[in-house]
């Protein structure tokens, strides 16, 4: 029992990723835009998990309550306002699909043949861990990890951190702008 | 204080999950009666005095037996209780009928999602800080072991709140587009959009306590704006807790912000296809919700499981019952208490206040609510670096 | 633990599945979503380097990065949008002319 | 400055809870306990409901102090009923100059309680009463005369059938 409890414990990342990966072919593969959605928003919630396996609390909660809570929102809200119409579509796929599945699994197995040694070879067995705990500044990075984060958006990386505050804007104004109809 | 296994600590989280989903279902029935009840008294009414008829079975013999007994509607506040069992009975049997045309898949998935993002909210509140209690000795596998006052009382929990009520709006969205029929669909439209909208003012009226308290787990914030604040913070957050109530009326569909099941315009909005236990899904979330908005508010704003603020709690100890005293001072009864009081002001606040239209509720929002939390978010602010 | 390799295998096969999305679907709602879960891969990838080296500079830039994903998306929906208005379509295929 | 200040301050949202507490209070604290209570619905069969002066129920006809319908027969009520409910038959009876109505029948079933025919009568010998408890089992119970096959016009329908309060 202990044994088996560990061992799912050790693996939650690859059991959330492999949950991801479902989500995300679901998305890709359902005839349904809703259905996609709902993929999305699985794989997303998975890639949350993975974070959170990652031991980045605050990116994966941050990545539930900007994606789960928000994107796919919009996204849902979208689909339903263009799935209202009834007008059929005529196909889901693309008539290259075939060749672009082709290309994508040639280049799968192109970057496994290249990283073959990394991804399965001994040479890099050692666990993903902290190396060079000193950078964290004195912060216990497992145990602050908001702390943490906050130290390195605010102190560090302020000029991104503003550029992007600006970004968003530009982008609110710009979606307002696109997405206004001409009598209002 | 021996450490727990982890197969051991694994059994204690379940059975602290079992006493949440006790805790729930215990209040959730109780506030559906309430509802009823103090619906009644603030329209002068007496709310539900009686199950099905007064003259068939059981109690319609009670009934029967009580005026004749004197004429007097002796038990007038607690005939309607046999209805708590009416109702959760008529939700199990009901047949449970699914559209033709709807798309079963998400059909099925929808109330599940709604039940399960109000439940999971409870991991991240603790409802005391510290240990809640300790198994005896004699207790087999777990004896002498303590169990917290929160299921996971995480670094990041307020996200964690936050973020899993937010998944909490698919149910209703989804739902409103997988019954494929008019009314549903613009009730999950409207709702969409509505509880996105809100949950802008609500994540800023939450931040206001996250600055003064400088940190994002519930006990550490809660203790820190009930000790360290005057009047539990509610004196200095008096405008974001009013922000925050607004927004959580909005965010769990309550009056006056019922825009996704508006009976007068929707039928009844994102679940008119539904029926039987799927109902019941989306009815027992909402309440669910109001719950956990009501814990949120409660532990933030009102102090928490911590009786009075400051030292106060020493100046009313000798005037207290003494079974008040021998809970100690922060105890989960005092939370549990300010929960059942928010409860009451939801009920109040909807047998008072008449619906909005649905731009006024988009301008609330967006015009008024936002720029006021953002003022609140300043002078907590300014409040954290002066004092 | 978890070795650096599991999480870029995870994220390398997220990026193509992301990739045949956007090759293979008509639907530019779906092609969009795909490009959010290129992004995501990337950012996974983005902590698994923050750990490996022990810093949060990855953690604080996948943030970034999740800021810059959700203004892509308010432009990408505002086009879908105005789009659909426009021509009463979302098929990626039908939208073949330059003015129109 | 004043319509922002209002707008700020949700005095009146303060005002409507607090009257609302009030009757909260008040029917909370004195149910049970007072004579006349202060809430303002009844417990229907048990507590017989009390209806207001201007309640409009079923067609009555009234008589004077000597026990003499005072109806004369000038069909007028006959006349502007919208849905024709009312049928009245001449006749005499000795020892009266007015005309007497031999047979006044009233169809419920088709009565719209618009009250014209108790406006149109010129000597006040119609009205309709307070009873409300109307519902039927048979279709012929609801044909009212002033005798014969049907109700009778001046007893009352059979009130308390299903109330506890007439046992």
């Amino acid at each position: 029992m202990e044994h088996f409890i560990e061992t799912i414990g050790r693996n939650m990342f690859a059991i959330f990723g492999v949950m991801a990966l479902g989500g995300a072919a679901f998305m890709v593969a359902s005839r349904s835009a809703v259905h996609s959605v709902l993929g999305f928003l699985f794989a997303m919630l998975c890639i949350a998990g993975c974070f959170l396996a990652l031991e980045a609390e605050f990116l994966g909660m941050a990545q539930i309550l900007v994606y789960a809570g928000g994107i796919v929102v919009l996204f849902l809200f979208v689909v339903m306002l263009v799935e209202m119409s009834k007008k059929k579509e005529k196909e889901v796929f693309q008539l290259q699909s075939r060749y672009a599945v082709v290309a994508i699994l040639l280049g799968a197995v192109a970057f496994l043949g290249v990283f073959r040694k990394v991804l399965f070879g001994a040479a890099n067995p050692q666990a993903l861990g902290l190396l060079r705990p000193e950078l964290a500044q004195g912060l216990d990075v497992a145990k602050q990890n908001a702390q943490a984060v906050s130290r390195g958006l605010f102190a560090d990386y302020l000029l991104p951190f503003e550029i992007l505050s600006v970004i968003l804007l530009v982008a609110l104004v710009g979606a307002v702008v696109l997405a206004k109809t001409e009598r209002v | 204080m021996p450490i727990p296994t982890l197969t051991q600590s694994i059994v204690i989280t379940l059975i602290q999950c079992l006493l949440v989903v006790i805790f729930v279902f215990v209040v959730v029935p109780l506030t559906v009666f309430a509802e009823r009840k103090v619906l009644g008294y603030l329209q002068q009414r007496l709310g539900s005095t009686r199950v099905a008829s007064g003259h068939v079975g059981v109690t319609g013999w009670m009934n029967r037996g009580m005026w004749k007994w004197g004429r007097v509607p002796v038990l007038s506040y607690w005939r309607g209780i046999p209805g708590l069992v009416a109702d959760v009975l008529k939700l199990i049997l009901k047949e449970d009928v699914i559209p033709a045309k709807a798309d079963k898949f998400v059909f099925f998935i929808a109330p599940a999602i709604s039940m399960v993002s109000a439940v999971v909210v409870f991991a991240a509140v603790s409802f005391v800080p510290g240990v809640f209690f300790t198994f005896p000795k004699w207790f087999p596998y777990l004896g002498g072991l303590p169990v917290s006052g929160g299921i996971a009382d995480i670094n990041v929990g307020l996200l964690w709140i936050l973020g899993v009520a937010s998944v909490g709006v698919y149910g209703i969205v989804l739902a409103g587009w997988a019954s494929n029929s008019k009314y549903p669909l613009l009730g999950g439209l409207r709702s969409a959009a509505q509880m996105v909208s809100y949950e802008v003012p609500l994540a800023i009226s939450l931040l206001a306590p996250v600055v003064l308290s400088a940190s994002l787990n519930f006990g550490e914030m809660s203790a820190r704006m009930a000790v360290g604040l005057p009047f539990w913070g509610l004196v200095p957050q008096i405008l974001g807790f009013l922000i925050y109530l607004t927004c959580g009326f909005a965010e769990t569909n309550r009056l006056p912000f019922d825009m996704p099941e508006a009976e007068n315009e929707l039928v009844a909005g994102f679940h008119t296809e539904y029926s039987g236990m799927k109902f019941g899904f989306f009815y027992l979330a909402e309440y669910i919700n109001m719950t956990v908005v009501a814990a949120l508010a409660a532990g933030f704003f009102l102090g928490g499981p911590w009786l009075l603020p400051f030292g106060l709690q020493g100046l009313v100890n000798p005037f207290l019952p003494a079974f008040l005293k021998w809970f100690g001072e922060p105890h989960a009864i005092f939370f549990v208490v300010k929960i059942i009081f928010l409860l009451f002001t939801y009920i109040w606040v909807r047998g008072t206040i008449p619906r909005y239209r649905y731009d006024q509720v988009m301008s609330v929002a967006w015009k008024y609510l936002i720029p006021m939390a953002l003022v609140n978010l300043l002078l907590a602010a300014l409040v954290r670096c002066f004092a | 633990m978890v070795s650096l390799n599991a999480v870029l295998l995870i994220s390398f096969l997220l990026f193509s599945i992301g990739i045949i999305g956007v090759l293979i679907r008509r639907n530019a709602l779906v092609i969009l979503m795909c490009v959010e879960l290129m992004l995501n891969a990337a950012n996974l990838n983005f902590i698994a380097f923050a750990r490996h080296s022990g810093s949060v500079s990855g953690q604080a830039f996948a943030l970034l990065v999740m800021g810059f994903a959700a203004a892509e998306v308010a432009v990408g929906l505002a086009l879908v949008v105005a789009l659909y208005r426009k021509r009463d379509t979302v098929q990626v295929d039908d939208i073949n002319l330059l003015k129109g | 400055m004043n319509k922002l200040l209002r707008t700020l301050i949700p005095f009146d949202i303060a005002k409507g809870l607090s009257i609302t507490g009030k009757h909260f209070c008040k029917v909370f604290f004195t149910a049970n306990r007072r004579k006349v209570p202060f809430h303002i619905v009844s417990e229907y069969p048990e507590v017989v409901a009390k209806m207001q002066p201007r309640f409009r129920g079923r067609l009555t006809l009234l008589k004077d102090e000597q026990g003499e319908i005072k109806c004369v027969c000038c069909l007028a009520c006959e006349k502007i009923c919208p849905t024709q409910v009312i049928t009245i038959e001449k006749g005499k009876k000795e020892g009266r100059k007015m005309p007497f109505p031999v047979r006044y029948d009233f169809e419920m079933e088709r009565c719209i309680f618009c009250e014209f025919c108790v406006e149109s009568c010129g000597f006040d010998s119609i009205i309709l009463n307070h009873q409300f408890e109307l519902a039927a089992y048979n279709r012929e119970d609801f044909s009212i005369g002033m005798e014969g096959l049907g109700q009778n016009m001046y007893e009352p329908t059979p009130v308390g059938k299903f109330s506890v309060a007439e046992d």
